[in-house]
Formats: structure tokens, C-alpha cells, sequence
């Protein structure tokens, strides 16, 4: 199957061209068919190949296809690239991937909004599957840019497909914008790592990074961060992730949580040898972890649209990975990122089950009571809940357990693992906040589930991924991809990790149903600052407006006539002048002229006088 | 008075016989058609003769003509352009005067003028011809019998010629008087003491020159004259009377290194920018075609003042004689070209002198049109017509001869030009109102077979120069 | 010979376009589809049969004016074939564009297309110096008369504008090839305009200088680089949809390529030393161009202004004088030129349907006209610089090529795409997305004619973008043997 | 017994007849005044080559006025022509009636 690895990104392709070319003119049913089909063709031959990858028990396998362009010694190739780290990502890709595809089918049944943009969606959709399929498979920076890029395109149509309403249009162009910042930082990144050795051929270049000095590869470092920052909406790049949730739920958890955004979490653990020349790049890829872990869990417990939840929480959680890569424990970095894509698209679908059985209400306070009504996505939600929080055994737990005890040991001291404990525990706040309130409590809206097999089948499965991820693929990872976490579980440290969100989940419970009076908090005039601090995500957007929008706008809206065109309308303006000035002097009056005549024969023989 | 130098003169004698046959005729029989016909043979039959002159090399009569290459270059253009203006004026004056007949005898007089001008090699052709040619001008531009215009402009005229031409004598007497000599030669030994007599004569001389050329500060006469005067008058005044007051200018400038005065190189240089930037400026907004037309003629008079200046030189002389040549030829086309589209356009009593009048045109005469059109972009100096290598041609020898700041103002002459000849050109290209009538005057069919020869020729001299290029190289200077 | 053969049968195939307008109202547009259409099959055999042993597909050298030994001499290496075939193709794209916007004077209009392209196929071959110009000077006139004829309410403004800009900056040119003449007739007696001979021309470095700008001023203009850009807002607004097409597509290259044939490697010293000054323009015009972009109300005034930003892209990547600049350059060319001319094809397609240029007028078209959507958001994106498609190769190579020369300029540039982006996508949203705009009852969608010009245009952004080999090989031939490179 | 008057004084007369017949046309409005100035110019021209053939004892000074002669008298003949013709049509001698083509 190896020599069919080809297939793996072409078939998503492959279905793309179909649906473009089709015009939307396919009935809906093998639309269904071939949006979803195709992803999950790629996923049994990505299985496939990955078994036979995983028996042969070599490092890596290489399938160059073409040379992209070669120009003087540049001469990038389309090469796909098979190792631990992309074949777990393309499994992660292709396999919920494809569970998500299969939710869409019913979920994009009939939309309400965009009825005919059914095949339309499946064709981003696939798109979008190609795009991180060449991410994580591609063998050269400049491939990997193109499904970086790919995925950033995807992201903001899908973000904007429901283009009818200008809001989402501009949530769309904030996300691909931001991200490009970024993905300018990470284009400056590659020239300088060309420039430096010669080569973007990521297996190449690491191999040369010995010869960079360790000011060069900080620069790589950092600026491959600023990447990393923006595709994955970590700070000081995370504005645009809550904004993203104006897509269909299934974008959400297919684009915005499970994959595209853990791509920089990717980028960085495949740049791996870069930061290990460069402790000053490492070291920041751990701060703006645990910068955005803090800021973004804070932020989770003031929302009340269930989807800007989880958003924020997904930023958190990705924080944590990027903490795992600051620390060094790369390998327990990718575990989580693989748990997440579990029970992060498993919350994401489940919500989107719950806002399609409401009608599209994605407030928590309207919500309440849902569980026993909606039986199936309240018990994902919770599965995915508590693998969230990390309660022991599930799979949450078994990857954010290895980044914490890491972190414990960290250089610097116990910082990292202190932060990332606290966040734990307002993870679990919050995570339980969203539960109690949606789903305990009085009904306040009265639900209509509509889900069929095709939707709450892929639930089910991410569900079992989602409890047993964990422990069933420890192993196998551990192999894989190199010891995953060292320190015993008998320790004070581990102990205070483990039990902390389970406190956070009692507290919770007490508070946000109402056992436990805390509103003389929470009404304090500094708790309601704070609150709306907050909830307005610290104030980024805020800042940032004022900063860079706001100066812009102005001088859009100043310079519109362009400003250097004056030059020239001055120049011809003044040459007008001179025209009627001259014109004034043809007076048609003989005597005037020959006044001049003479004035003139005076001047020319002033002139020949003097000479 | 050799044989050979007789037989030099044939042309001329031809062209005055001609003429005096043309008086008696027209005397004696009061047909147009007959005056008309007479007129061309008078002006063609000449022609024949130039071949063989040409022939016979370079023959200098009694001192006075010199009739070589160059006189003789422009004795055929001299004849072809009053062809051109005696078709054209045939049809215009029908409606103008009662009596057409002793127009072409004034026509072919001022020829006769112009002709003998470029051959002068002494003040006293010199002034025997211009004045033959301006007084002349005088009757052809007061013409019609009707309107204040064409009288208005032939007393101006009139009375500031005069003006300059007494100045010009003026001068000519002061350089007699310090050289001795009325031949254009003879300048060369002459004592301290008379030097300055001369450039003062020289400069008064050259004053009287430049009014005539139109330049500024002396051109204020131009438009006036330009748009009062009868369509194709003022297209003959704007070529041949220019031509032939060249002509003379540049023998007289190489026969008595006139340039290698610096004070007269500093008029010369100063005049020619000052037309180029003024020409341009003025006929910037202008809505008269004619006297737009008119400005920009003193700006071209000031770009082939380049060529006098090269030609000045010791080095440039050949160059600077072949461009002005060329520049001189491919502006008469583009002169006569325009004139003759508002000839011919122009309807019993209304010159079509107002720009606003030729919007539409190319949808309503296609061929008209065009070859306003090339003429236009003829004179802005844009290739694919004679003007872009006459122009080239002017650079040419500019930067060849590192007359950087006379090549700098034709540059940016140049760039104003190009704006008001190009209103002319998208006047023409509007499309027209569905509820403006159709303009229902018939070209007349020799009017229109002129103008077209003159807009073939500019383009065919703006394909390929290359022969005629040649050929003025062979006739070598003055 | 053949080159020369080409060239008359355009300006024919005008003549015979303009004749035919008697025949029918189609008459004209097929005969010019059908030159184009030849001279693209043309271009193609002459690629696939290969070049000779100089790298020249054909070559022809006629004396023309011998006093000042101007020759006819027309060569057509490999970046002057696949300008020409660019030509070409846009030209078919022209045509296809103003089918049904054009509606009086067919015959007239098509005959000014194909001699402006006549005379762009001159620029693109020329081999002389004042070849060269006649030709740069020859595409102007029919350029000039197809804005000021068909084109909109400030067509007099606007043609006037972008002929005084464009024939200014060409008479510092024609001064600058005289001078560069007389500086070689100086040194060797001998008067040439002569490409390969004024190559070698030895010029005073304090002279060389102002030659130099002589000739960049022109084709800066031409490009058109900030801060002479300001005629090609004005003519693409003003000009008819072919016209823009034309315009962006093919004339703008005309100014690159002249950089890449003349600026640079007539003056290779003095070039150098202007070099950071280029590239600071280059910088400058991608980073304002882009944001004069976003300040347009004016669905092609935008997309004018985008272009300003991509030919930045060009000057950067030419002067960053490197291998990777130099071809960044020239993929940037052949790309801008599909993607460009395709979005001013939807400009002229949309005015046409709603008589308006202006955004605010739009808005949620994509219900009426779904492909037109479709197409729009494809060559916005691809101008937006995305990979797999031909803006991104070049703008990539340009910007990694700049960067080895100098990183400083290269990082300002960089930020340029992000411009891009905000621009690019505030186009989408303010014409296609949105809320319907109640105003636009309905609105006609894309036929099969302009589909299928609009899918060999994407075809072509593709194939550039995945695999730009066919265009760099050719460019690359010429590349190394101008002898520019270090 | 003749006095001899240097040429430079008979030339510097007839600059001053030169000016006098320029200031003439500067200031005169009646057109047939203007004529007359224009004659003094045009003679004070042939006075100055009178004055320089008589210098160079040649015959060339007096030939040239001969001509200046003739040809005044040839543009003084056209000149008429013209005054009458302004008389009749502009009811006046006034040049400065004479000025509808400007601008």
C-alpha cells in the first residue's frame, strides 16, 4: 500500500474537482457520496499504508512525485513524506475526518441557510483534507507552505459559507487575514532558512542545522513560531479562532479544532532540530503556551455561546501542546494533539447536534435540561467533557498528565507545570459550567432531534476514541514516536495534577448550579470588570482595532483620490495657468505686438552687447 | 554670365515666364479654368528642368543665386506645396472672391519669391525675394472680399513684416558697413573695430529673421494672421514663407559662420527654447484649430532651430543641414495636411477653424479624419509618421552635437504638445449624437485626393525614410 | 523573417477585421479570434520544435535605415516567445471579453486590438534599439483610441492621462537610446542601434547613470511603479473590458520586460548601483498599491491598483539581480497577466450587466451569478498569492530572491501579501458575498463563452503554479545569456 | 569741396530715423500714419546703406536702396489696397478697430 501513499491526499482532491466542476448540478445523495467517500477512501488507504509503514520498521518513507521548479540550486519537489509524526497526523486527518464528513452528510441535509450549497461545502470540505494532507505529508517547507496556505484558504470559505450574512464575511477574512501575519513571519522564516543552507527540503535542512549559529537558528525559531502562532490562534495571533465559530459546526470541529489549528503544533515538532540549536525559540514556544493556556481558559468561563466555549477551549488546549513542545516533551505534544482531535471534534459535533436539534441557538443560558431529551450528544458531550478535564484513564487525561510531569521537570523550574495545573483546574470549571448549564436545569427551549445514523454514528466512535484513545494507542505511540512521558505516577507533583481538575469539577458543579452563592462576587464592581475583561477575550481585539484597523481604515478613507497623483494634477494645472497667462498677451492689438517686437529687438541686442 | 550658369537658371526663368505668360492671360481672358491650369503648368513645367540642373552641379550666378542641391531641394517643394494650395484653393475661393484669376498669379509670384529666397547667396536676392514673397502674401491673405478677418490679418501682417523687414535691412546695412560686402561669404576678415558693427548688423539682421519664422518673442503676429488668412493661404504662409526664410537663414548662417559668434549662438539658443516652451503653452487649451495650429508652428520653428545650431558647427554641418532638410520636408506634409482638412471642410463662408466642430469626424469621413489624425500626431513627433524621425532626426543631431539644453526643451515642448494635438485627434473619435444631423458638405473630390496624398506620404515617410533619407544626404548642404 | 511575417499579418488581420464590419456584426471578432488563434498555434510549434543552437526560435535582421544603421532586426528567444504567446492568448481573452460590450464600430475596434497587440509582438522581438521604440510607441495610438472611443464617462481624462504619461517617459527613453548611440559613435565611429552591438558599449559610469534612468523612468511608467502609477487607475477604470485586459495583461509586461532586456543589461554597472533604489520602488508600490486598493469603492480601480502592487513584485525580484529574483520576475509576468486580466474581465462582465463599477452597488451577487462568484473567488485568490497557482511561484521566487540580496527589503515586501489578502478578500465580500443587494433584481450568469475563456485561464494559473518548469526553462535560456547575473 | 562726414554719423542718423519711424508705429492708431512710419524705417535702412557703400566706395549701398525703393513702393501699392478696403469695412483708420482675432 506504501506506493499507493499518493493516493491518500489525491483522492480528497480527487473529489474537490468533481464537485467544482460539477457546479452544484449532482444531486445532494452522491454528493454525500463523494464528499464524504472520498475522505474516507483516503482514510482506509492512509490505514493502509500506515500498517505496512508500521511493519516494514523503517525511520521514514519518501515518495518523490515532481519537481515543483527548479530554479538555479532552488529546486523544491513534490515530495510526500512518511514518518511517525505524519502518519499519525494524517491518521488524525483522515480518520475524524472523515467521521466529521460523515456527520456533515446530515448535519448540511437541507440548511437551512445555504440550501444550495451543499456540494459546495463538500468540495471546501475536501479541499481542505487535501491542503493537511500535503501539510503534514509534504517533504519540503515550501509543499508544507502550500498546504499551510491551503488550509488558511479553506478555513476562511468555510468560515464564510454562510456568505449571506456580512458578519460571517468578515469573521472569514479576520481569521485568514490574522493567520497570513503569520504566515508572512513563517515565508520570512523559510528565505532565511534558504538563504542560511540552501535548501527547504525539511529532512536536508535539519541535517545541515548543525552549521547555523545559534543566533540564525533563534531567528528560524522564532519566526517559524510566529507561524505556528497564528495557524494555531495562539497568543498574541488568537483573535481570530472565537470569530471562526460563525462556520457549520462540522467546520468547527473538523478545521478549528481537530486539525488546521494543531498545524503549528505540527510545524513546530517537525522543526524539532531547528529548536534544539535554539533554546531562547524553544523557551518562547513554551511561554506562548502557557500564556494562551492561562489567557484562553480564563476567557472560556465568561462565554455564553457553547461554541466560543470550546474555541476558546481548543486554544488552551493547543496551548498545552505547544507548553509540551516549550518543554520538551515533544512526543506527549503530539499525543495530546491527537487526543484532542478526539474528544475536541466529539464536543464540537455533539454541540453541533444539539444547536441543529435548537434550531441554531448556541447560547448556554437558553439551553438547560437538554439531557434527558437529547440523549446521544448529551452523553458525548460529557465523554468529550471529561476527557477534556482530563479525569484519569480517559484519553485527555493520559496525554495532559505526560506535558504536566514534563514541565514538572523543566529547566526553569515547576512555572510551566504550575500554570498549566491552574489551567486545568479552570478547565474543568468551565467545562463543567457549559455542562450544567446546558444540559441540567429547566428547559428553556424545546429541542427536535433530527439526527440519523450518518450523524450520531461518527459520535459513537469518537466517543469510544475519545474514553479509550488513550490507553489503546499509548503504546503504539509510545513506540512510535519516542518515550512519551518518564516520571512514575507516585508523585506529589502527579498527584496534585490529577486531583486538581477533579476539585475544579466539584467547585463547579456547586457553583454553576446554583448550590453555592457567589453573585456578591461576581457583582462586585471589580468581579463584573474582570468579567467583562474576560469575556472580551483580554482585550485583544480591542487593542488591536485601535492599533492597526483603525490607523488603516483612516488612511483608506483619506487617501482614496491618491495622494501622489497631486503632483501631476498640480504640474498640469500650473501649465494651464501658464497657458491663460499667455493667452492674456495675444490681445490682437497691432501697436501691443509690435511693442513687444521692439521690447524683443532691445532684448537681443542687450543680449549681443554684452556678450 | 556662363552658359552653364544660364541654363542653372532655367528653372527660374521658367517659373517667371510662367508667370508673365500666366498675367497676360489672365488679362486677356477672364477664365478660372484657364488661370487655373495655367497656374499648375506654370508651377509643374519647371520641375522638368530641376533633374538636369540638378545634374549639372552647383552653379553660383553673378554671386547673388546659388543653385545647387539645396536650392533646388527647395525649389520643388516650394512648387509642390503651391500645387497643393492652388487645388485646394480652387473650390474654397469660389465662394470667397468674384474674381479667382489673380489669385494664382500671386500664388506662383510668392513661389517664384520663395524660390529665389532659397537660393540667395547676397542680400540683395535675399531681400529681393523674401519681399517678392510677402507682399505677395499681403494680397493672398486680404483676399476674400467679405469679413474682417482676412483684412484684419494682412494689415497686421502687412505692417509688422514691414516692420521686421526694416529692421532686417537694417541690419544688412550694418554688416555692409563693417564688411563691405553684400555676399553672404565675405564675412570672414574684418577688422576689430568693425566686429561689433557686424553682430549688431547680425543681430538686427537675425531679428528680422526670426519674426518672420515666427519665433518668440516675434510671433505674436502668428495666430492672428493664421486664423484671418483663407485656409490654404495660411497653409502656404505657414510652409513656404517659413521654408524659404530657412532655407535662406541656414546658407546664411553656414556661408558666414554666423554661429561662431557666441553672443548670436546665444540668441539663437535662447529664442529657440523660448518658442519651443511658449509655442507649446499657448496652444495648450486652444479651441481654434488654426490658431492652435499657429502656436504650434513657432514651436516647431523653435525645434528646427536645433538644426541651424548643429548646423552651425563645424562638426554637425552635415547633420545639421540633413535634418533640417528632413524636418523642414516632412513639415510641410504635415502642414499642408492639416490646412487642407480645414480647407476642405470648410463650407461657403465658415473656415472649419473651431475644434469642437470636428467631433464625430471619424465616423463621418473615415479618410478626412485620418489624415487630420496623422497630421496631428505627425506634428506631436509619434512614429508611424514622417514627424516621429523628423523629430528623431532633430535629437539626433542635438545629442550628436551635445546640444543638451536645446534637446531638453524640445523634450519637454514635446511632452505639453502631445496633449492639445491629441484633443484634436479625440474630438474626432467621439462618437456622435443620435440626434445631431449628419454634417451633408460634400468634400470636393480634388481637395480630398490632396489630402489624402499628403496623409499617404506622411505615413509612407514614417514606414520607411530610408530612400528619401538618402537622397537628401546626396544633395549636401548650402 | 516569419517574425516579420507575423507582425504584418496582424496589422492585416486588422485591416482585413475593419473591412468585414460590412459583412456582419461578427465578422470582425472572428477574424480576430482567428489571428489570435493562429499566432497561439504558431507560438506553440515554435516551442515545441525547439530552439536553435542560440537559443533563438526565429531571428531576422533587414537594414531599415542605414543612415543611422537601423536594422529591422526582430529575434525571439525564449522569454520573447513566451511573452508572445501570453500575447496571444490574451489577445483570444480580449476579444472573448468585449463580445457583447462593444456596440458600435466593431470593425474599428477589433482592428485597434490587433494592432496594438502588433505592435506589442514588435516590443517583444525587437532587436534594434529604435525598432524597439518605433514598436513601444506603436502600440500606444490603437491603446489610446480603444480608451477614448469605447471607453466610460472620464474616457477623455483618462486616455489622455495614460498617453502623455506613457509618451513623456518614452521621449526621456528615445533621448537616452540617442545618447547611448553617441556615446558608442564616440568611442567606435560607428552609428548603431543595434542591440548586441550597444551591449558592449562602454559608457562613462557618471554618464551610464542618467542613461540608465532614462530607460527605467520609461518602463517604470510603463510597469507601472509608484509614483507614476497614477495613469493606470484612471485608464483601466475608464478603458473598455478588452482594453483593461489588454492593458493589464500585456502592455504592463511590456515595461517589465524592457527592464529585464534593456534597463539592465544595456547598463549593468550603473544598474547595479540603483539596484536598492529599484528595489525600495518595488517595496514601496507593493505595500501602497495594496493599500490604495483597499481604499477603492470602484470594482476595477481596485484591481488596477492590485496590479501596481504585483508589478512591485517585478521590480523587486529583477533588481534583486539573482537567478531566483530574475525568474520570480518573470512568472510573476505570465501569472499577473492571466490572473489580472481575468479579474478585469469580470469587472467589465458585471458593469456590463449592472451598469455600475462601484461596490457599494453590489453585494451578494453570488445568487444571481454563481459562477461568476465561483471565478471571481478563484483569481482572487490567486492573486492573493496562493500556492499551487502562478502568482505564488512568482511572487515566492521574487521575494526569496530579494532576500539573499537584501533581507531588509524583502521583509517589508513580505508584509505585502497580507495586504493582499485584505484587500483581495474585501473585493469577495463586497461584490459576491454579503447581503443580497435589494437593488440587483437579477443578474445574467456566465455563458459558456466566457467559461471556457475563464477555465483556460485557470488552467493556465495552474499549470504555472504547479509546475512552472515550461516557464522557467524558457525564461531561462534568455536569463543566463543576457549575461546579467553575477 | 566736400565735407567729410564719418560713416559712423550718417549710420547713427539713421538709427535714429530707424527709432523714430519704429516709435512712430508704437504710438501712431491711424493706419495711414503707420504706413508712414514703416516708410521712414524702411529708409532709414537705405540711408545706412548708403552710408556704408559710400564707405567702401562701392556701388553695391545705392543699388540696395534702389531696390528698398521699389519695394516700398510695391508694398505701399498693397498697403492702399488694404487701407481702402479697412475703411470700407471697419468704417475706420483705427488699427486698434482691427483686433477681433485674439486669445
Amino acid at each position: 500500500m506504501l506506493e499507493y501513499l499518493w493516493l491518500v491526499p489525491a483522492l480528497p482532491l480527487a473529489g474537490f474537482f468533481a464537485l467544482f466542476v460539477t457546479e452544484g448540478k449532482l444531486p445532494d445523495k452522491i454528493v454525500a457520496v463523494i464528499g464524504a467517500g472520498s475522505v474516507g477512501l483516503a482514510a482506509l488507504v492512509a490505514l493502509g499504508a500506515g500498517m505496512e509503514f508500521v511493519q516494514s520498521g523503517e525511520a521514514s518513507y519518501a515518495q518523490s512525485l515532481w519537481t515543483w521548479m527548479a530554479v538555479g540550486n532552488f529546486t523544491p519537489s513534490i515530495t510526500l513524506y512518511l514518518d511517525p509524526l505524519s502518519l499519525v497526523m494524517s491518521g488524525v486527518i483522515t480518520g475524524v475526518g472523515f467521521l466529521i464528513h460523515l456527520f456533515a452528510t446530515g448535519y448540511m441535509w437541507k440548511d437551512h441557510q445555504e440550501p444550495e450549497g451543499y456540494s459546495r461545502f463538500f468540495a471546501y470540505m475536501n479541499l481542505f483534507v487535501f491542503a493537511m494532507l500535503m501539510l503534514v505529508l509534504g517533504d519540503n517547507l515550501l509543499v508544507l507552505f502550500l498546504g499551510w496556505e491551503g488550509v488558511g484558504l479553506c478555513s476562511y470559505l468555510l468560515i464564510g459559507f454562510y456568505h449571506r450574512d456580512p458578519e460571517n464575511g468578515y469573521a472569514a477574512r479576520k481569521a485568514f487575514v490574522v493567520t497570513r501575519v503569520g504566515d508572512t513571519l513563517m515565508a520570512i522564516g523559510l528565505f532565511l532558512l534558504f538563504r542560511e543552507l540552501g535548501s527547504l527540503d525539511i529532512q536536508t535542512a535539519l541535517g545541515d542545522a548543525g552549521q547555523l549559529d545559534a543566533g540564525m537558528a533563534t531567528a528560524i525559531g522564532l519566526l517559524l513560531l510566529g507561524g505556528a502562532v497564528g495557524k494555531s490562534a495562539q497568543v498574541p495571533l488568537q483573535t481570530w479562532l472565537p470569530d471562526a465559530m460563525a462556520g457549520p459546526t462540522p467546520v468547527s470541529a473538523l478545521i478549528h479544532a481537530a486539525t488546521m489549528v494543531t498545524a503549528g503544533v505540527y510545524l513546530i515538532a517537525r522543526m524539532k532540530g531547528i529548536y534544539d540549536l535554539a533554546p531562547v525559540a524553544q523557551l518562547a514556544v513554551a511561554i506562548v503556551g502557557l500564556v494562551t493556556l492561562l489567557i484562553s481558559s480564563f476567557t472560556a468561563l465568561t462565554q455564553t455561546d457553547i461554541k466560543r466555549i470550546l474555541a476558546y477551549s481548543t486554544m488552551s488546549q493547543i496551548g498545552y501542546m505547544f507548553m509540551a513542545l516549550g518543554v520538551g516533551a515533544w512526543s506527549a505534544g503530539i499525543f495530546h494533539l491527537m487526543t484532542h482531535a478526539f474528544f475536541k471534534a466529539l464536543l464540537f459535533l455533539a454541540s453541533g447536534s444539539v444547536i441543529l436539534a435548537l434550531h441554531h441557538e448556541q447560547d448556554i443560558f437558553k439551553m438547560g435540561g437538554l439531557w434527558r431529551k437529547l440523549p446521544v450528544p448529551f452523553a458525548s458531550m460529557l465523554i468529550g467533557s471529561i476527557a477534556l478535564v482530563a479525569v484519569p484513564l480517559t484519553s485527555g487525561f493520559y496525554s495532559k498528565d505526560a506535558i504536566l510531569l514534563t514541565a514538572w521537570e523543566h529547566g526553569t523550574g515547576p512555572w510551566f507545570w504550575a500554570g498549566g495545573v491552574l489551567a486545568a483546574f479552570m478547565t474543568a470549571l468551565y467545562t463543567t459550567r457549559m455542562m450544567v448549564v446546558a444540559f441540567l436545569g429547566e428547559t428553556k427551549t424545546e429541542p427536535h432531534d433530527a439526527s440519523r445514523i450518518n450523524m450520531w454514528g461518527p459520535l459513537v466512535v469518537l466517543a469510544v476514541l475519545s474514553i479509550g484513545g488513550g490507553w489503546m494507542t499509548f503504546s503504539v505511540l509510545d513506540d512510535l514516536l519516542g518515550a512519551i512521558d518518564h516520571i512514575p505516577h507516585i508523585h506529589p507533583a502527579a498527584l496534585v495534577t490529577v486531583v486538581l481538575p477533579l476539585l475544579g469539577i466539584v467547585l463547579g458543579y456547586f457553583v454553576f448550579s446554583g448550590r453555592m452563592n457567589v453573585n456578591s462576587l461576581v457583582e462586585s464592581s471589580f468581579g463584573d470588570a474582570l468579567r467583562r475583561f474576560w469575556q472580551s477575550g483580554w482585550a485583544f481585539d480591542w487593542v488591536y482595532y485601535r492599533v492597526f484597523v483603525k490607523p488603516f481604515l483612516w488612511v483608506a478613507r483619506v487617501n482614496k483620490g491618491d495622494v501622489v497623483d497631486l503632483a501631476f494634477r498640480i504640474t498640469a494645472a500650473v501649465t494651464r495657468g501658464f497657458h491663460h497667462v499667455g493667452a492674456l498677451t495675444q490681445t490682437g492689438r497691432l501697436r501691443w505686438y509690435a511693442a513687444n517686437m521692439a521690447i524683443g529687438l532691445i532684448v537681443v541686442l542687450l543680449i549681443v552687447a554684452s556678450v | 554670365m556662363s552658359a552653364a550658369e544660364v541654363w542653372a537658371l532655367a528653372p527660374y526663368l521658367a517659373l517667371a515666364g510662367g508667370i508673365a505668360l500666366l498675367l497676360l492671360a489672365v488679362a486677356a481672358l477672364r477664365s478660372h479654368r484657364l488661370a487655373f491650369w495655367g497656374a499648375i503648368a506654370t508651377l509643374a513645367i519647371p520641375l522638368a528642368f530641376v533633374p538636369t540642373v540638378l545634374g549639372g552641379g552647383t552653379q553660383i550666378v553673378d554671386t547673388v543665386l546659388e543653385i545647387d542641391g539645396y536650392a533646388l531641394f527647395f525649389f520643388v517643394l516650394f512648387s509642390l506645396a503651391a500645387i497643393a494650395t492652388a487645388v485646394l484653393s480652387a473650390r474654397y475661393l469660389g465662394s470667397r472672391a468674384t474674381h479667382r484669376q489673380e489669385f494664382y498669379l500671386l500664388l506662383t509670384t510668392a513661389t517664384l519669391g520663395a524660390a529665389v529666397t532659397a537660393g540667395a547667396s547676397h542680400f540683395a536676392t535675399f531681400l529681393m525675394g523674401l519681399e517678392v514673397l510677402s507682399i505677395s502674401l499681403y494680397a493672398m491673405i486680404a483676399y476674400p472680399e467679405e469679413g474682417h478677418p482676412p483684412l484684419e490679418a494682412a494689415a497686421k501682417y502687412l505692417v509688422l513684416s514691414g516692420a521686421a523687414s526694416s529692421t532686417m535691412l537694417f541690419g544688412m546695412a550694418l554688416i555692409y558697413a563693417a564688411s563691405g560686402s553684400l555676399a553672404f561669404e565675405a564675412a570672414g576678415d574684418i577688422a576689430a573695430g568693425e566686429h561689433n558693427v557686424l553682430v549688431l548688423g547680425q543681430a538686427m539682421l537675425l531679428v528680422g529673421v526670426f519674426f518672420k519664422l515666427s519665433l518668440v518673442p516675434f510671433h505674436m503676429w502668428t495666430p492672428d494672421v493664421y486664423q484671418g488668412a483663407p485656409a490654404p493661404v495660411t497653409g502656404f504662409v505657414a510652409t513656404v514663407s517659413k521654408g524659404a526664410v530657412f532655407a535662406v537663414l541656414l546658407r546664411y548662417a553656414i556661408d558666414a559662420d554666423l554661429l561662431s559668434s557666441p553672443a548670436v549662438g546665444i540668441v539663437v539658443a535662447v529664442i529657440a527654447v523660448l518658442s519651443m516652451v511658449v509655442g507649446n503653452i499657448l496652444a495648450l487649451l486652444q479651441t481654434n484649430l488654426k490658431r492652435l495650429l499657429a502656436y504650434s508652428s513657432i514651436a516647431h520653428l523653435g525645434y528646427l532651430m536645433i538644426a541651424l545650431v548643429v548646423a552651425g558647427t563645424a562638426a554637425g554641418q552635415a547633420l545639421g543641414v540633413e535634418s533640417g532638410l528632413f524636418y523642414v520636408a516632412g513639415y510641410f506634409l504635415m502642414t499642408l495636411a492639416a490646412f487642407g482638412v480645414i480647407t476642405v471642410l470648410s463650407n461657403e463662408t465658415e473656415d472649419a477653424d473651431q475644434i469642437s466642430g470636428y467631433d464625430g469626424l471619424l465616423w463621418r469621413r473615415p479618410v478626412v479624419a485620418a489624415v487630420l489624425a496623422a497630421a496631428a500626431l505627425a506634428l506631436a513627433g509619434i512614429p508611424l509618421t514622417v514627424g516621429f524621425f523628423a523629430k528623431f532626426y532633430l535629437v539626433a543631431a542635438g545629442v550628436g552635437n551635445a546640444a543638451w539644453g536645446l534637446v531638453w526643451a524640445l523634450i519637454v515642448g514635446s511632452a505639453i504638445g502631445i496633449y492639445y494635438y491629441l484633443r484634436i485627434v479625440f474630438a474626432m473619435t467621439k462618437r456622435p449624437d443620435d440626434d445631431r444631423p449628419e454634417g451633408g458638405r460634400r468634400v470636393p473630390w480634388e481637395g480630398f485626393v490632396t489630402v489624402a496624398l499628403l496623409g499617404l506620404l506622411i505615413i509612407l515617410l514614417g514606414l520607411h525614410p530610408s530612400p528619401f533619407i538618402e537622397f537628401v544626404r546626396e544633395l549636401g548642404g548650402p | 523573417m516569419i517574425l516579420f511575417v507575423v507582425i504584418l499579418a496582424l496589422l492585416a488581420a486588422g485591416v482585413v477585421a475593419w473591412a468585414s464590419e460590412r459583412l456582419s456584426k461578427d465578422a470582425p471578432r472572428l477574424v480576430s479570434i482567428m489571428a489570435f488563434g493562429a499566432g497561439l498555434v504558431w507560438s506553440a510549434a515554435l516551442w515545441l520544435d525547439g530552439a536553435d543552437a542560440n537559443g533563438l526560435y526565429a531571428a531576422m535582421d533587414w537594414p531599415w535605415i542605414a543612415r543611422f544603421g537601423i536594422h529591422l532586426a526582430l529575434e525571439m528567444d525564449g522569454l520573447s516567445l513566451l511573452m508572445v504567446a501570453l500575447t496571444m492568448f490574451l489577445g483570444i481573452v480580449a476579444v472573448v471579453s468585449s463580445w457583447d460590450e462593444i456596440e458600435a464600430a466593431h470593425g474599428f475596434f477589433q482592428f485597434n486590438i490587433l494592432w496594438v497587440m502588433a505592435g506589442v509582438v514588435g516590443v517583444f522581438t525587437a532587436m534594434d534599439l529604435l525598432l524597439f521604440f518605433f514598436f513601444w510607441e506603436v502600440m500606444l495610438i490603437p491603446m489610446y483610441l480603444l480608451i477614448a472611443i469605447w471607453g466610460h464617462e472620464e474616457k477623455a481624462y483618462a486616455s489622455m492621462k495614460f498617453f502623455l504619461f506613457t509618451q513623456i517617459s518614452g521621449l526621456l527613453m528615445l533621448f537616452a537610446i540617442l545618447a547611448l548611440v553617441y556615446v558608442h559613435h564616440g568611442a567606435t565611429g560607428e552609428i548603431t542601434f543595434s542591440y548586441k552591438a550597444l551591449l558592449d558599449a562602454e559608457i562613462d559610469p557618471r554618464i551610464a547613470i542618467w542613461l540608465m534612468l532614462g530607460f527605467f523612468v520609461a518602463f517604470a511608467t510603463k510597469l507601472p511603479s509608484v509614483p507614476v502609477h497614477t495613469w493606470l487607475p484612471d485608464a483601466h477604470t475608464q478603458a473598455p473590458t478588452a482594453g483593461s485586459v489588454i492593458l493589464a495583461g500585456i502592455l504592463l509586461k511590456t515595461g517589465a520586460y524592457g527592464i529585464i532586456r534593456f534597463a539592465v543589461p544595456l547598463f549593468p554597472e550603473a544598474s547595479a548601483d540603483f539596484a536598492i533604489w529599484a528595489m525600495l520602488l518595488g517595496t514601496v508600490s507593493i505595500l501602497y498599491g495594496g493599500a490604495m486598493a483597499f481604499s477603492q469603492s470602484d470594482f476595477k480601480r481596485l484591481v488596477a491598483y492590485s496590479s501596481i502592487a504585483h508589478m512591485g513584485f517585478i521590480l523587486l525580484g529583477v533588481y534583486a539581480f539573482n537567478e531566483l529574483g530574475m525568474q520570480g520576475a518573470i512568472v510573476t509576468m505570465v501569472a499577473h497577466g492571466f490572473s489580472t486580466a481575468a479579474l478585469f474581465m469580470m469587472a467589465g462582465a458585471i458593469q456590463q450587466r449592472l451598469h455600475t463599477r462601484e461596490m457599494g452597488q453590489m453585494g451578494g451577487l453570488w445568487k444571481h451569478a454563481p459562477r461568476m462568484g465561483t471565478m471571481t473567488l478563484f483569481f482572487v485568490i490567486a492573486s492573493v498569492g496562493m500556492p499551487g497557482l502562478g502568482n505564488f511561484v512568482g511572487e515566492f521566487l521574487a521575494l526569496l530572491g530579494a532576500f539573499q540580496e537584501n533581507w531588509v527589503m524583502a521583509v517589508v515586501a513580505t508584509a505585502g501579501i497580507v495586504v493582499a489578502a485584505v484587500y483581495g478578500l474585501y473585493l469577495m465580500q463586497r461584490s459576491f458575498q454579503g447581503t443580497p443587494n435589494p437593488d440587483v433584481a437579477s443578474m445574467r450568469d456566465f455563458g459558456l463563452r466566457e467559461m471556457s475563456v475563464m477555465a483556460a485561464m485557470m488552467a493556465g494559473l495552474v499549470w504555472v503554479g504547479v509546475y512552472p518548469q515550461h516557464v522557467l526553462e524558457l525564461s531561462n535560456a534568455t536569463i543566463q545569456t543576457l549575461g546579467i547575473l553575477p | 569741396m566736400a565735407i567729410e562726414v564719418p560713416v559712423e554719423h550718417v549710420l547713427l542718423v539713421a538709427a535714429g530715423l530707424f527709432l523714430l519711424g519704429l516709435l512712430g508705429v508704437l504710438v501712431r492708431r491711424n493706419i495711414i500714419f503707420l504706413l508712414m512710419s514703416l516708410e521712414v524705417m524702411m529708409n532709414s535702412a537705405g540711408l545706412a546703406f548708403i552710408a556704408a557703400g559710400a564707405k567702401w566706395g562701392a556701388p553695391d549701398g545705392q543699388i540696395m536702396f534702389m531696390l528698398i525703393l521699389a519695394l516700398a513702393a510695391a508694398e505701399v501699392a498693397v498697403a492702399l489696397g488694404l487701407v481702402l478696403q479697412i475703411s470700407r469695412r471697419f468704417d475706420t483708420l483705427d488699427v486698434d478697430a482691427a483686433s477681433e482675432l485674439n486669445g
